[in-house]
This record gives structure tokens, sequence and C-alpha cells, in this order.
């Protein structure tokens, strides 16, 4: 596994590290996607041991945020002992529920924020390439807005004239042809028959129609649900991917190699 | 890049007037002369196309102002209110989402056969209409419905109060049952606009 | 006097997006559809005398911009003003609040895991966030929404410019109300968690 560089700087280096995160999550986010590890299968006990790492000497550095920083990290240690818990093999109908999931939801939901933020970035270097006028006579005042005076028979008015324009032109109304759920399943199970995964774009790629990539994405989470492939996805923007479900789970690392192996 | 082009966005984004020596550092191939060159042509191309604002010489500097002849048009503009009456579009609109709601953009557009951003804007404005969904599909489209300023205003008490008679134009009609209502996002039933 | 001049004076004169129920107050010719196709015209125009500048759609109304390619230009003079860009954490809290508006200072802060009063109060202060409404529950908390100024900060024709869930990837999709977690996508079945 990756070593998080913490043990062999120096800690006032390492406040300062810290610093760069806008909070824990930030900062547990990095450690996770740093090492490629995958967010809904976390090592809790060696992400726990990394982050008590870097947040070692927050206090002393008197870090405002410190607390915190520290919450997260009791939390990590909660969890960490309820992993190493003997499961507790439910009876018929009960769920086991990892008890990692309400922080993966926790992290999935900054993560979706923190993408929603850097595209806000990007719209915003974008919008400072340009320039509204620069010199603007004083701007007129604002002119004083009307009470409505409209009466409802001026909207029925208007409702019925829609009529008249709308009725002869039936034929501009597009119907979107339909793509049945069924044919798309089909198809991905076709797929992975003959190999362990495929690229969701290969997938939609051959019919070029948004409708078709709806459909397709649907398709594979109906599969997920039955439990028939897993979806993955390394980081946000890449590729998805959808991967044969092996029955037993630690085969996944093989039919990952001998994927690449065959491209 | 041609140096006319250089020469109006400066002109254009400067919030002061700019001298001759101001405008030549932007380019090597400008110097004092040809900066002067360069604004006469653009004058004749702001005359010939008959633009709204032209070059002037301000405080020993150049700067871009609109003619005079329109100061009776951005006076119009200041002093002519925001119109009581709705246009001809926006009553037109305001029909279709009245009986059609929730709708979206594109099935307005569809039916009108025209662009129609810059009417729903104007409902939006005047709170007569409000985003109470999102639709089904790509993007999940904004979907339109109308408010309780909408209700007060035409005197309704509820939505059900508006009348259908038979000769109700078919577009007008309520979609078809077997359509999945969109799932509603905004707060409280169509009729209530959440507060933005 | 063309409704295109009109159009063009207006728009020149003005430094904020103009709607164009605005536009048409100028004119007695003109309403919302009328606007929309003058718009077009004048767009096409600029394009073909490749004029510096060009007609954007900004918060739902419409500005004149100067095109992108001569942003290295301006960018040298002082005289053309620059907007400050945001902080990483503001970009955070504003893209909380864009998506859930109305929105509390105490969910930001569970989401983000750190107190956020110090950046609301900057995104107050630059004008970007607005108190929309007060919230249920103990001392009615002040909730927030995006402005108008947002939309003009960022270059978006409306909240419908964001980037939509659709655009971002699956598993981060926010679970729809009643909808399974993402876990469903999950690699490893939930009931057998690897060793550590």
């Amino acid at each position: 596994m990756v070593d998080v560089n913490t043990s062999d700087v120096d800690e006032g280096v390492f406040v300062v590290e810290v610093e760069r995160f806008t909070g824990p999550l930030d900062l547990l986010l990095h450690l996770i996607r740093e090492q490629d590890i995958d967010i809904f299968d976390i090592p809790i006990a060696q992400i726990t041991a990394q982050f008590l790492a870097a947040i070692e000497g927050i206090e002393r550095y008197g870090l405002d945020r410190a607390g915190e920083f520290l919450e997260t990290a009791a939390l990590l240690v909660r969890i960490k002992a309820q992993m190493v818990l003997p499961v507790q093999r439910a009876g018929e109908g009960e769920v086991w529920e990892d008890p990692r999931a309400e922080l993966v939801r926790r992290l999935l939901e900054y993560e979706h924020f923190r993408e929603v933020a850097l595209r806000l970035e990007q719209a915003e270097a974008q919008r400072r390439l340009r320039h509204a006028r620069g010199f603007v006579p004083p701007p007129p005042p604002r002119p004083v807005v009307l009470e409505l005076e409209m009466a409802w028979d001026d909207v029925w008015a208007a409702a019925l004239a829609v009529g008249e324009r709308a009725r002869p032109r039936p034929e501009h109304h597009v119907r979107l042809r339909a793509v049945p759920l069924e044919d798309k399943i089909g198809l991905i199970v076709q797929a992975l028959k003959r190999i362990a995964r495929i690229e969701f774009s290969r997938l939609v790629q051959p019919f070029g129609d948004k409708l078709h990539g709806v459909v397709t994405l649907l398709a594979g989470l109906e599969l997920a649900k039955r439990r028939e492939l897993v979806m993955r996805q390394r980081k946000p923007f890449t590729q998805l991917w959808f991967y044969k479900r092996k029955d037993e789970t630690e085969g996944k690392d093989e039919t990952d190699d001998a994927a690449d192996a065959n491209r | 890049m041609r140096l006319t082009q250089i020469v109006e966005a400066l002109l254009f984004a400067s919030d002061a007037p700019l001298t001759a020596a101001d405008l030549a550092r932007a380019d090597e191939r400008l110097d004092e002369d040809t900066v002067t060159a360069v604004v006469e042509e653009l004058r004749s191309e702001y005359d010939r196309e008959e633009r709204a604002f032209q070059i002037e010489e301000v405080a020993g500097g150049y700067q871009l102002l609109t003619r005079p002849e329109f100061a009776t048009v951005l006076e119009r503009y200041r002093s002519v209110p925001q119109s009581a009456r709705l246009s001809a579009p926006a009553l037109e609109v305001l029909a279709m989402i009245a009986y059609r709601q929730p709708l979206g953009r594109l099935e307005i557009e569809e039916i009108r056969g025209v662009q129609s951003s810059a009417v729903l804007r104007t409902l939006l404005d005047r709170e007569l209409i409000d985003t109470v969904a999102r639709g089904e599909g790509l993007g999940r489209p904004l979907l339109y419905g109308t408010t309780t300023k909408f209700l007060e205003h035409f005197g309704f008490r509820s939505l059900e109060d508006l009348p259908r008679p038979d000769d109700l134009p078919v577009v007008l009609r309520p979609p078809a049952a077997g359509e999945a209502p969109p799932e509603i996002v905004a707060p409280g039933a169509p009729a209530e606009p959440s507060p933005l």
C-alpha cells in the first residue's frame, strides 16, 4: 500500500498539509483517491491509521478546525471497532448493515458537491475570459413596475388561439421512438458473456442517441440490482465499466487483469 | 486577430478613455500613427453598418459611446414603465402552462414553433409561473406551473376552478392517463411557489 | 430607426443583462418573441462583421461581452476591470446552495464537516447568495439561495445551466427521496465485507 508520506516529514510541514484541505472529509477523500481505493470497500483500519497520522499534532499547532478533524477521527475509530466485531449472521429478512455505509454516503454526497464546485470553477474561468462594457454612462433608474392589469378573458382568448395555430401542425409533434429496457438488458448480458467487462460508452456508441444512453444506464442499474453485474468507476468523469459478476468476489482482481491483458 | 478587432475590444472593455499611446501597447504592430488609422477604419465600419455607437474623442483619448440620435430610445426605455399588460406571446404561454402544467420549455417551443425562454422569463419575473418539477429524460428539464399569485390575480380558488369547456384546444387538454406524473421537487403543490 | 439598432443601443448602454421584457419597453413594435428574433439578427451581424464582442444570454437576459479570444490582450490593461476569483471553500458552499436551495447553515456544515459562517459572510457580501426564507425548527434558521449576480458571475443563463446530476458520474447522483442509496452499484456484496 502507498505510504501516505506522513511519518517521514516533520510535524510543522504536516500541519500545513492538513490546512490545505477544506475539512476532514476533504482529507479523507484525498487519502482514498490518492491510493485508488474503492470507496465502496474502504480498508478502514488502513485509512484510520493514515488519517490519525495526518492530523497528528493538529491541536498543538492551534488549528481552529482541530475539533472538526478530531470528530471524524473518532468516527473512524468507532467504525473500525465495529468492523472487527463478529458479524452477526442475521436471521431471515434481516440485512447486515455495513458500519461504513453512513460514512460512504457522506463521502459521496460531499464528493458530489466537490465535483460541482470544480465545474463552477471552470465556468468562472470561462466567464472571466469575456468582458462586459467597461464604461457605461450612469445607469437609468429602474422603471416602476405597474400592477398587472390582465383579466382572465385575455388568457382565455390566448388559450383558444393556441389551438387554432397548433391543430394544423400535428406532424411537428415528434415522438421519440421507444427503446425497450429489455433490449438493453439483453445487449449487456450478451456482451458480458463474451468478455469480463465492458465500457458503458462501447454499449452506447453504435446508437449515437441520448435516449439509448439513458436506457442502457437504466439497464445497467437494473442488472446491478439483480446482482448480475457490478458498475465501477475509478474516478469521477472517467469511464464507467460494467463488470460480469463473479460468484466468488475475491476473483475480481484477476478479472481486471485478464480484461486489461485482452485489450 | 485583426488590429481593428483588438482596438475595438479594448475600447469596449475599458472603463476610461484610452489614448493612442495606451492602445498602441496592445500589439507590436501598433504605434500611435497606426492606431489613428485603425480608429479611422473602425469609424467608417460603424458608419457603414449603421451601428448604434461610435468612437468619440474624450479627454485626449478614445471612447465608445452611443450615437446621440439614440438618446430618445434610451430615454423612452427609462421613462416607460414596465407595462401593466402582458404581451401576446406571454399570454399565450401563460395559457399553455395554466392548462397543461407541469409543462417544460421544449414542449412549449414545440407547440409554438419559436424559442420561448424570453417569454418564460417574463412570466417568472411576474411570479405568475414558477418551476415546480423536473421532467423525465436526459437533463431532467425544468417544468413550469402556475403560482398562488396566478390564482389570486385571476380570482380562482384553485386550479380546479379553471374553466374547461369542450372547445378547449386539443393541445391544452390534460395529458392522457398513463403518462407518468413528474417527480415534484418544489415544496408544496404546484400552486404554491417555492420561496425563491 | 431599425429595431436592431434600438436593441443594440440598449444593450450597449447597459452594464448588466437586460431581459427581453426590458428591451421590449423601448419600442411598441417589440415583444419577447420579436426581441428574440432581433437578437438573433444582431448576432449574425456581429459574426459576419467579426466584431470583438457578441451577445450572450446571461441570467435570463442578454448582455454584450467580448469574445474569449481577446482575454489575453485585455488582461494586460488596468483600465479593464477584472472580477476576483472565488476560493475553494466558497465554491464548495456555493455548489451546495445552488443545488439544494433554500439551504441553511447547519445543513451546509453537516455536508462539509466544517464551520461555514465565514464563507457564507463572504458570499453574502459579494451578493452571490441571499437569505431567501426561514426554515422550520428551533430559531427558524435563515435559508440561503443564489442570486442573479451568481448567474452573472459564472455566465449561466439560469439555474438550468448548472452541471446537472445527469452530467455527473452515476454513483455520485444524490439518491432521490425513498430511493435506495448508491450502495446498490457497489462491487462486493454488502453482506460480505472484505477482510481488513
